[in-house]
């Protein structure tokens, strides 16, 4: 159990950066730090991939005569890395796009609280 | 002559007439022609369906797969038939009352009325033709949506209140023929009518059996008016008159009936009723409705409502000789449809007249009225008591069958029942024709004479047809013939 | 490899994490989602991530923080939570 | 041949227009509706060709990107069941953005050539999302159709930024969530491609790694397809974003949702994998009967049109996914068939809303009367047929769904899925009739006060481009409903293995 727990380290953290992305976005008033959980959200699910592509004892998928691999096991796991890099800047995409509304919205009722804002709704 | 296209052209030609009828909007005289010429077209189509309909023959037409396996399949069987001469044979005499009426009235968006009428016809002839259950499903909600606008028409708020009901009960239950249908399709594999029933080699627990039954029962059983679904029809008299004659005497009620006996006789069949004592339910529940029906009409002072009441009870005169399930009692309910038609759509057609032009609603204001519409009351009279199961009137031929069926079926009960429906009978139309004749008029019907004759001459139609139909039940239309030639079909196959 | 390295770092992850989401500044909070982003470079880094890593540098601690910069810019730094 | 690049041309017509527009935009603005239409037009054709060589006899393409085969390349399949998605979301797009013009001008009159690229962008995503064989390709559309239906749900009355924004935050968390999801999927199997994963899958059955994954993914897409409890953001985003914008999101966007949802259990799964742990295809059925019953009684409550309509997808789309939940062919049938009659119908209503909202200025039921069936004949007319189709009257396109799922529920013997179905038709009865009882009955309150007589009336029915449309489609319901049986006979075709 021990072994398990800490053998999967990454994955806790993980889990508990999702949670505290998820805390942001549901218990702050303030649409930025919504957003801001949001990131920390899309953060951990990154780290997971990064997490699973890594492997004790191996090292980075570059061909070099620098680091002499003799089993292509002992290399990473190249694909999640690529795939990230893709979702990074999905992520810096939809913060744009959050930004854009955000600053919409406070143009329009001149407050980022949600509850303030919901009042100046009604 | 090749018959294989009729059933299909008297389905269309009132739905192709409604295109004419919204054009011609602003000209009543040609709108109203063109409902006539659909309505005579219509039942002369039907007609040429007769010597085939005598001889056993069935007429099936295939249209296309609306779902796989699953055709819009139209048949023109003997039951069909008997019941599509009924429907449009009537509705011609009901479009000339209407015009009489709805002038007379002064109603207004008449076009809207028209052309929902033919829609409805069109649905009734659909219904009587389908094929399969699902084809009678469409037309069935067709005939749902079609008739709403009749019955808000007056567009006040009892009318519309009565509309919402409607709707209410209607499309409840057309959803619960849909589950009913679909547990039927998955059972059989098959959804078209047979006489004797599809059950024949699917095994049914008896739960399965008797909730399937319920279904069905609440599906079709809500336009036939069984108690205790029974509550719309009464609300739906705020529409006017023809539309209560024709749907609420002829057209909707009748499916509903029409629709209880292709499901008890040729979904289940007699076999699979027995068996599971569906028979009984069936039984039960229309004996119930006819002495509960009956008792209730009596309370009644408005005049239509008394016979929206009769109505129900007089359904269920069609429901119980269908649960009897024996040769004469089928004969008996199958007779009963046109015998109730016509002497019910009499006794609206007059309520009708008395309304346009006395403006009386209700019984008790019906004092010496004979005296200024004789015709009319005359009419009346012949309507209560064939209702009652007087001769020489036709439904006293109806009801004698079904006693028969009784007999034949050595059954107690129905006997009791239909001895004192006909004597409650009696006791709920003698009242009014006692104040028409015997009692003396107030001052206001001084001045007033007969109805216009658009709805005299119907009225007086409709209540010679039933005395002749009394008289000779296989004149013109065979209707003897063609309820016991349906009859012996569906007890040959056991 | 570096485990311990890295444990170290997740440590400072999340702190760096909970700081931006406390914060009552806004500034403050952009600036530690900054440090929270140029960590997380560096971690992805030492799990052989590299270019994940140099990505994770320049649009998570660059670009991220220039966009919330404007954005604070344009409407307001003041937070209750 | 240009059959076989099929599934590549669809998204990269769409990418290509996006581009185009702003560019051309520069140049003259005003026309930038035309090019997005010219977008769809092409790409509805193409899908139209692609789809009649399906059924005229042809293989499943699977296009590899660049020539690189899977699980090293990314690939689009083009079978029938995408193919069929595809069409029916590219022709309903076509048909709201023809309709779009005036009330662009009107809703968003500074924003237009932006409106349109995002548009097309929305449409590469969705295109993609069906199109694509590789789960991470798909994460990729996914978030691109999502930021696209943020943008253009941000465009919108006053209320839309911030209903625009909630749905972002909540989206992004459904794709993530799916996207974690993937995560565990690659761990176990290695791969990414849909078709090599399906093949693995059986072979590390019981893995507690796949049964999360299963978990994350449908949760992460539940929310991308507002499955109950799963739809908080769909109602605010659809009645306070743009009429246009609601009628392009809402007839395709939970559909495709629930399309990827569909892919997911039952191709890329299969009901075997999916039940060997915890009977997920029964709990997705529950929350989608409920979803079904809450969304109609949301909807009975609403008093704006749009929002009704917007909390009526919330039910329909538990149709669809209460299909998917049966797991046998009647359900499929029922719930690919329903993707194609609620796309037609709420494109219908949508469009009937834009209309009266572009000509009255609102959508308020409370205030409809009269007057409207006198004013706009042929729009009332569209929304009738419309809604008699969503109450599942035959012969329209609405009863046929029902039928098949009801046949689903009784195939499974699953009587309280049954009646649901029937007890929500019902309720939609409830809502719709009520409309329909304003517009033909209730008496206007303009009635002239001294004369009783209305204030004289006369038809002012919208342009021909939006009258059309909405009449097109209008016709559509009726069409597809009399015609069912030979889209059902195609959808016979594409059933999953196993099914």
């Amino acid at each position: 159990m021990v072994d398990f727990v800490l053998g999967h380290y990454a994955y806790w953290f993980t889990i508990i950066l999702l949670a505290i992305g998820l805390y942001g976005m549901l218990i702050k008033d303030n649409l930025v730090k919504k957003t801001i959980g949001l990131s920390i959200f899309q953060t951990g699910v990154i780290l997971f991939f990064v997490s699973i592509a890594s492997k004790w004892g191996a090292t980075v998928p570059v061909k070099s005569d620098e680091f002499p691999v003799t089993e292509v096991a002992n290399y990473m796991n190249p694909l999640p890395h690529t795939l990230m890099l893709t979702a990074i800047v999905v992520g810096v995409a939809t913060l744009g796009v959050a930004f854009a509304l955000l600053i919409t919205i406070y143009n329009r009722y001149e407050t980022l609280n949600e509850q303030e804002l919901l009042e100046k709704i009604q | 002559m090749e018959l294989t296209f009729v059933p299909l052209y008297a389905v269309l030609v009132s739905l192709a007439a409604v295109p004419f009828i919204l054009l011609s909007s602003g000209k009543p005289n040609l709108r109203e022609f063109w409902t006539i010429l659909a309505g005579v077209v219509k039942f002369l189509l039907v007609l040429t369906l007769i010597p085939a309909a005598l001889e056993g023959r069935t007429i099936e037409l295939t249209l296309f797969e609306i779902a796989p396996n699953l055709p819009i399949e139209l048949r023109a069987d003997p039951f069909g038939v008997y019941f599509a001469i009924v429907a449009s044979g009537l509705w011609i005499f009901t479009s000339f009352y209407s015009i009489g009426y709805m002038r007379g009235h002064k109603e207004k968006k008449q076009t809207r009325y028209f052309a929902s009428f033919a829609i409805c016809l069109s649905s009734t002839i659909g219904i009587a033709f389908s094929g399969n259950l699902l084809t009678f499903l469409i037309f069935y909600e067709m005939l749902t949506i079609a008739t709403y606008p009749l019955v808000i028409h007056s567009e006040n708020k009892e009318a519309i209140r009565a509309g919402r009901k409607y709707l209410a009960y209607t499309l409840t239950a057309g959803l619960l023929l849909i589950a009913a249908v679909g547990i039927t399709y998955s059972l059989t594999g098959t959804l078209s009518f047979q006489p004797g029933g599809i059950f024949g080699d699917v095994e049914l627990s008896n739960t399965m059996a008797v909730s399937l039954f319920l279904l069905y029962l609440g599906g079709v059983g809500v336009k036939a008016g069984i108690m205790p679904i029974h509550s719309w029809l009464p609300s739906a008299m705020a529409a006017p008159t023809p539309v209560s004659a024709l749907l609420h005497a002829v057209a909707v009620v009748k499916s509903g009936v029409f629709g209880i006996i292709r499901v008890v006789h040729y979904v289940f069949g007699p076999e699979v009723m027995g068996n599971f004592g569906l028979n009984d339910i069936l039984m039960v529940i229309a004996g119930v409705t006819i002495i509960v029906a009956s008792l209730l009409a009596f309370a009644q002072d408005n005049l239509k409502r008394r016979l929206a009441y009769s109505t129900v009870g007089h359904l269920s005169y069609i429901v119980l000789g269908a649960a009897m399930v024996t040769p004469l009692g089928l004969t008996g309910s199958i007779m009963h449809i046109s015998a109730h038609a016509t002497m019910k759509i009499t006794l609206f057609f007059c309520a009708g007249a008395i309304m346009v032009n006395l403006h009386k609603k209700n019984i008790s204001d019906l004092n010496g009225i004979a005296t200024v519409m004789p015709w009319t009351m005359g009419a009346f009279v012949i309507g209560s008591m064939g209702l009652a199961g007087l001769p020489p009137i036709n439904g006293f031929v109806s009801k004698w069958f079904l006693g028969a069926g009784v007999l034949e079926g050595d059954m107690m009960l129905p006997l009791i029942i239909l001895i004192i429906s006909g004597l409650l009978n009696v006791g709920y139309f003698f009242p009014i024709i006692h104040r028409a004749y015997f009692k003396k008029g107030g001052k206001e019907l001084e001045g007033h004479t007969e109805a216009s004759p658009f709805m005299v001459v119907p009225i007086v139609i409709t209540a010679t047809a039933s005395v002749i139909f009394g008289l000779f039940p296989d004149l013109f239309f065979h209707f003897f013939e063609l309820a016991s030639g349906i009859a012996e079909t569906v007890f040959n196959t056991l | 490899m570096y485990w311990e390295f890295e444990l170290i770092l997740f440590f400072f992850l999340l702190t760096t994490a909970i700081i931006a989401l406390e914060s009552d500044d806004l500034l403050v909070a952009v600036v530690m989602l900054t440090i929270f982003s140029f960590l997380n470079a560096l971690l992805f880094t030492t799990m052989g991530a590299v270019d994940v890593g140099f990505t994770e540098a320049v649009v998570g601690a660059g670009v991220t923080g220039i966009l919330l910069v404007v954005a604070i810019y344009q409407t307001t730094y003041k937070t209750v939570d | 041949m240009i059959g076989s690049d099929i599934p590549a041309l669809i998204p990269i017509t769409f990418l290509a227009f996006a581009v185009l527009i702003p560019l051309l935009g520069l140049w003259k603005r005003h026309l930038s509706y035309y090019w997005a239409v010219l977008g769809a037009t092409i790409a509805t054709g193409f899908s139209a060709l692609g789809f009649y060589n399906y059924i005229s006899g042809s293989e499943t393409i699977r296009y590899f990107f660049g020539g690189w085969e899977p699980p090293v390349g990314i690939e689009f399949v083009y079978d029938g069941l995408s193919g069929f998605i595809v069409l029916v979301i590219n022709t309903i797009a076509l048909f709201v953005l023809i309709h779009s013009r005036l009330i662009g001008k009107r809703e968003f009159p500074g924003k237009v050539t932006g409106y349109y690229s995002v548009a097309m962008l929305l449409m590469l995503g969705f295109n993609g999302m069906v199109l694509t064989g590789d789960l991470f390709n798909l994460y990729v559309f996914l978030e691109i159709s999502s930021l696209a239906s943020y943008a253009l749900i941000g465009i919108g009355e006053k209320r839309a930024p911030y209903a625009a924004f909630r749905y972002l935050i909540i989206g992004t968390v459904g794709g993530s969530l799916y996207l974690l999801g993937v995560g565990f999927l690659y761990t176990v199997t290695g791969t990414l491609n849909i078709i090599d994963m399906a093949a693995m899958l059986p072979e590390v059955i019981g893995n507690s790694a796949i049964i999360t994954a299963l978990a994350l993914m449908v949760a992460g897409i539940g929310i991308k397809a507002a499955l109950f409890p799963l739809h908080g953001w769909l109602p605010d985003s659809y009645s306070y974003a743009s009429s246009t914008s609601s009628a392009l999101i809402a007839p395709i966007g939970t559909k495709v949702a629930a399309y990827v949802l569909l892919r997911v259990v039952l191709y890329l799964f299969g009901v075997d994998i999916i039940d060997s742990a915890i009977p997920i295809t029964d709990i997705i059925g529950i929350l989608a009967g409920i979803g079904i019953l809450y969304g109609s009684v949301m909807a009975i409550a609403q008093s704006d049109l749009k929002r009704m309509l917007a909390y009526s997808s919330v039910s329909q789309i538990g149709y669809i996914i209460m299909g998917i939940s049966l797991a046998n062919p009647f359900g499929f049938i029922g719930a690919v068939l329903h993707v194609l009659n609620h796309a037609l119908m709420k494109a219908c209503l949508f469009l009937v809303s834009g209309n009266l909202r572009l000509k009255e200025g609102h959508t308020d039921i409370t205030k409809f009367d009269d007057s409207y069936r006198k004013k706009y004949p042929w729009t009332m007319v569209a929304f009738t047929t419309a809604a008699l189709s969503m109450v599942g009257l035959p012969p329209l396109a609405g009863f046929f769904s029902k039928w098949y799922l009801a046949l689903g529920t009784i195939e499974n013997s699953n009587w309280l899925l049954l009646s649901v179905i029937l007890i929500s038709s019902l309720l939609n009865a409830v809502y719709f009739f009520r409309i329909l009882e304003k517009v033909y009955l209730r008496d206007p309150e303009s009635t002239d006060e001294k004369t009783g007589i209305i204030s004289s009336l006369t038809t002012n029915e919208v342009k021909p481009s939006m009258l059309w449309t909405t009449s097109i489609i209008a016709f559509g319901i009726l069409a597809v409903g009399l015609l069912n049986a030979f889209i059902v006979s195609a959808i016979v075709t594409m059933f999953p293995a196993g099914l």
